[in-house]
């Protein structure tokens, strides 16, 4: 089971992307708040390209109170509330094992209440070595903002990359939120802001509710909502933002196997992670880059041959 | 400790209890070392999940179950039907295949030469089965068991129903406090519903004896990354939520703040 | 089989419900577009507390190239663009026969594509008899706004609600789409222009490739996503919606059997339609109905005594 | 022509083929008298639904299949699988239920003293059985069946596969315009791939044959209720898009607008 995934490895050569600035043995990663070391002891971390960590903030985060969790009939519904220990704790505690453990690049997933604490978050993480790029985390209330989410605002979303790309060379990826009425736009405001990839989806909003009781399945009322479910919807967004710009994307939203995987490459993602996936399948990770490794040699083609090439 | 792993173990027996409650038995002596008691797997019926494509099914997640017996490697589930993932489990028969991922979470602090109180509700039972074998050579136990009915009810020392159709009618630690004292309790372990352990607690804390909860919370991963198992630890000041399939699911009840629950 | 539903009789009182000026018999209607008189030759039209009719434009419309459906995981993505044969057709020719037919009242859905359209489609229907309600379907390009769709801004939806709203004395229903920031806002600015009831949601956004071809599974690349798997974002919207405005909700999304139901009138509906269900469960609506009733007798409850007490 | 109704009938039968091939039979006299050649049913495993709780699956939508037979009652559908609906299909034994909606669409019309040719490629063939039991009494038949290989071929007077693993090698319509003029054709009914239908209307339009098509659309209610199976149906200037459950499957070649497809 631990290397199901090596019998791909011949499809090494195909299964090669990039996303800006980074070079991915794999197109594949992992979706922030997810995964983490502990699910290496399920399989050979050789099959991800990269690896996102948990959105971290400045302080540390309590998070939700509990119930945080729900399972729908086809996805999740979680209400974690971003729990991290916070930046110092991160940076003294977490981010020397990921040095020690990961084989891969790693990609810090980060958020902040003002442009101001995002930009220096980022300054305090760019002067620690191990770190190749940054994913931010827009789904965040901003607190100068009537505690609207950053990430529903272009401007805002402009301001704020602009200021991140100006304190770094390392890959800048802006993660966008699916809970807004024209995707395209915000993702334009990344491009023209200076980031150098974008993320998509973070979570849609969901709910599920005791029909005996009347009990919100969840404390919080309303959640996050993800997995299988969220697909369509997932993949209709990396289509419209592919058409929308040029900056390569790393697609998630339910991808729970090898041909999910190909439908987001197929609509424009250079790179995509598994979520919830890891939840009901340990083995997502290898066995998708085995399935997708397997179908490019029969079809011997290469990743980046059919990112965006969908046909409408 | 080790670290949860991910297997596919065959279903070796399956034991019949009642119409709600049964036991998977599995097979494998690298297991049997590995777990104690109060740990737990997140496990799930692999049948199910090799029709998931026949019946065009979206897979599901895992089910945390205790440990409820370890024979060198004979390890037992003792499962209650409750919602569609232990339903999926109780149609496992031998020779299916179980997915396990485990052993998971922290299991009871042994103690020795005490004077022991079990204390468990409903699907409550089976971490102290397997937690009183390991205690039972070393400290004198009492093992007080309830249940909503008959059905609900295995071996200990005194029955609760609330129906009354067996033992003494009520909820298990209606008379706690005069049993504590009776038998001259030192510490406590408890596991079940929610309104039991936090009525124990109260009982517990007021006496000043020591108390050990295994607590129950939905799970996602069941290793510690989601945070989705949460329950709020610490002092009235300064608490937080911990995870119960990493830092739990057993937690000092006196740590638990109920008040946040 | 097709009176199954009348086992539930005796909850008659029960199942009474109430959307804006309308006595509903039961709170189930049916959602716009996939569901006509042909359904009745499966069931007793009696479960039926109102009747929504396929959304009608003033001109014909030949609809989308096909393919127009695909069948995901958890749902169905469609694209048929509205293919109807204009409002004349509609009143000459189909309004007669539901005149004919129904034993419920008629909630007559349409759309235009400017304020006036709109208004002067809403004159020609007022002078037809047998028309208990409209549902206006804001889902639709506004050719005066660069064909960005009407229900997506708060301002062109207050002027259109109210225009109309001027002009009938009929339960003016107004439906919102879920691809919006913030429904919230689209709600109130539909409260404050004077409609009597607001139906949710109509489909998400939603896409399908063919993962060996790369071809989209529909012709128009990105469709209507509707079914179960949108039924946790449905219940958040309604959940939302139902916490910022007074109106009552028509709600639909994911709606399968009387479980859905309930979560949705606990989360704030006073009515609920059974969409894409009908689809896959022919006696979905009488099922619902008989399941509803059960449940209502068991607990000794009304439905206005459920419709938005969910406990958070 | 009666409305589609929703019914659940027992199988009856089931007929192996091939590996890919079966045929369900049914029983029941009044659907005997309601359905025509070239209409179908949409058609759906109740075994599969009923499983549906136990694996937490969601219900999936009914697929058309063509009447293949129906011998005053004992109706029968033959089914290639392609795909998870079919695959549902193919695991259903004499015993089990299947839910129908039908009989829908309208059927081919039917025909006198003619040089008939009935032209299928695939899994087109079953409905031209139906109607060539139809016809065989008042016309004269002429028969090609084509497909990729021996495995989809079933009698007829011509065969044709990709692979030339039996009969001709190449596609069925190859040589259409020989044949049309050899067997001296007065009226041509065909099922198949687009491909197939396509090709065979460019040569029978030229020839100034008459005509009719079986169209294969993707299906949600399959009773004219959702507009999802839409092809372009008129003349080039004037045309529009007609239902394939409703107004379909069969249409007057020349009136499908080829080129919009
Ligand atoms: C550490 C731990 C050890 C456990 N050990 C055992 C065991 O040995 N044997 C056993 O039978 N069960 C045990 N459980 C409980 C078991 O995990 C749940 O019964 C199971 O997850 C229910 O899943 P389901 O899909 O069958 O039901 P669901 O459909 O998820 O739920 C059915 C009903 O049970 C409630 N429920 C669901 N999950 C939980 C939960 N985790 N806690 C409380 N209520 C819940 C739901 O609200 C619902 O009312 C344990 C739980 C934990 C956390
Ligand atoms: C009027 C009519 C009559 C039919 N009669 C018969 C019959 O008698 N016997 C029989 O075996 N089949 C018949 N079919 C075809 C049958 O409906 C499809 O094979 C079936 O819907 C495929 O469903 P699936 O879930 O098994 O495969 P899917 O997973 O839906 O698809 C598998 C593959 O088949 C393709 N496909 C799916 N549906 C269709 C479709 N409707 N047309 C063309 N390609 C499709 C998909 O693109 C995919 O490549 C008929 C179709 C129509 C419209
Ligand atoms: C339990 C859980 C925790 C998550 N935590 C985060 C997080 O901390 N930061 C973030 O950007 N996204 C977070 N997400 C969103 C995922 O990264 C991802 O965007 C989303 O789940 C969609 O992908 P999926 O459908 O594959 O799960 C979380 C999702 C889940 C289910
Ligand atoms: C095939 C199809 C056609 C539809 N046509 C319309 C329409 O004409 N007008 C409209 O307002 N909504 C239309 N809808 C949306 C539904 O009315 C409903 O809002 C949506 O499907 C969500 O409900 P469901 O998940 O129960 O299907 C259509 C949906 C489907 C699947
Ligand atoms: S279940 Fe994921 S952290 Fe406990
Ligand atoms: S399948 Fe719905 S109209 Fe034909």
């Amino acid at each position: 089971m631990n290397d199901i995934w090596r019998n791909s490895r011949h499809a090494g050569h195909l299964l090669k992307s990039r996303l800006g600035k980074l070079e991915l043995s794999t197109p594949l990663t992992v979706a922030s708040g997810t995964f983490d070391l502990e699910n290496f002891e399920f399989f050979d971390p050789a099959c991800l390209g990269a690896f996102v960590c948990k959105t971290i903030t400045k302080e540390p985060k309590k998070g939700n109170p509990p119930p945080r969790l729900f399972e729908t009939e086809a996805g999740l519904i979680n209400s974690i509330g971003l729990q991290n220990p916070g930046l110092d704790v991160f940076i003294n505690e977490k981010l020397p094992q990921y040095r020690d453990k990961l084989s891969m690049p790693l990609i810090v997933s980060f958020s902040g209440s003002t442009i101001a604490e995002f930009c220096a978050m980022l300054e305090s993480l760019e002067r620690c070595e191990g770190i190749a790029g940054y994913e931010i985390n827009v789904s965040c209330p901003n607190v100068e903002n009537e505690g609207i989410a950053f990430g529903i605002d272009p401007d805002v979303v402009f301001a704020l990359t602009r200021e991140l790309a100006a304190i770094t060379n390392r890959e800048l990826c802006v993660k966008l939120s699916p809970n807004v009425t024209d995707i395209a736009r915000i993702a334009q405001a990344v491009e023209a802001g200076g980031a150098s990839s974008i993320a998509l989806i973070n979570s849609l909003w969901g709910m599920a509710i005791d029909y005996r009781t009347g009990c919100s399945r969840i404390k919080k009322g309303v959640g996050g909502y993800t997995g299988n479910g969220i697909k369509p919807v997932a993949l209709a967004l990396t289509y419209k933002v592919s058409q929308a710009v040029k900056l390569p994307i790393l697609a998630m939203g339910g991808i729970y196997d090898w041909q999910d995987a190909l439908e987001f490459i197929w609509a424009g993602a250079s790179a995509i992670a598994v979520g919830t996936a890891n939840f009901v399948n340990p083995l997502a990770a290898p066995e998708l880059i085995m399935g997708l490794g397997e179908f490019l040699l029969t079809q011997n083609k290469a990743v980046r041959d059919l990112v965006g090439k969908v046909q409408i | 400790m080790i670290n949860p792993q991910y297997r596919q173990r065959a279903i070796q027996l399956r034991e019949e209890l009642s119409d709600d409650y049964f036991i998977l038995w599995i097979w494998d002596e690298a297991l049997g070392a590995a777990g104690s008691p109060g740990q737990f797997y997140e496990i799930r019926a692999l049948a199910s999940l090799a029709n998931l494509q026949a019946v065009q099914a979206i897979p599901k997640l895992f089910k945390p179950v205790s440990i409820y017996d370890n024979q060198g490697g004979r390890i037992g589930f003792m499962i209650k039907k409750v919602g569609a993932g232990t339903n999926a489990l109780s149609r496992l028969r031998a020779g299916d295949t179980l997915e396990l991922i485990g052993p998971c979470g922290n299991g009871f602090p042994l103690t020795r030469s005490k004077r022991v109180l079990l204390l468990s509700g409903g699907i409550g039972y089976p971490p102290l089965w397997y937690l009183q074998k390991e205690l039972i050579n070393h400290n004198q136990i009492y093992w007080m068991h309830g249940g909503a009915s008959q059905g609900d009810i295995f071996p200990c020392d005194e029955i609760w129903t609330e129906d009354g159709s067996i033992g003494r009618k009520g909820r298990v630690c209606d008379q706690l406090q005069e049993t504590l004292v009776k038998q001259e309790i030192d510490i406590v372990y408890s596991c079940g519903p929610e309104g039991l352990l936090r009525a124990a607690t109260a009982v517990t804390t007021e006496m000043k004896i020591e108390h050990y909860c295994s607590m129950e919370a939905y799970m996602a991963c069941g290793i510690g990354v989601c945070h989705g198992c949460a329950v709020p630890i610490g002092t009235p000041q300064d608490w937080t939520y911990r995870r119960v399939c990493k830092e739990g699911p057993v937690f000092n009840a006196d740590s638990i703040r109920w008040e946040l629950l």
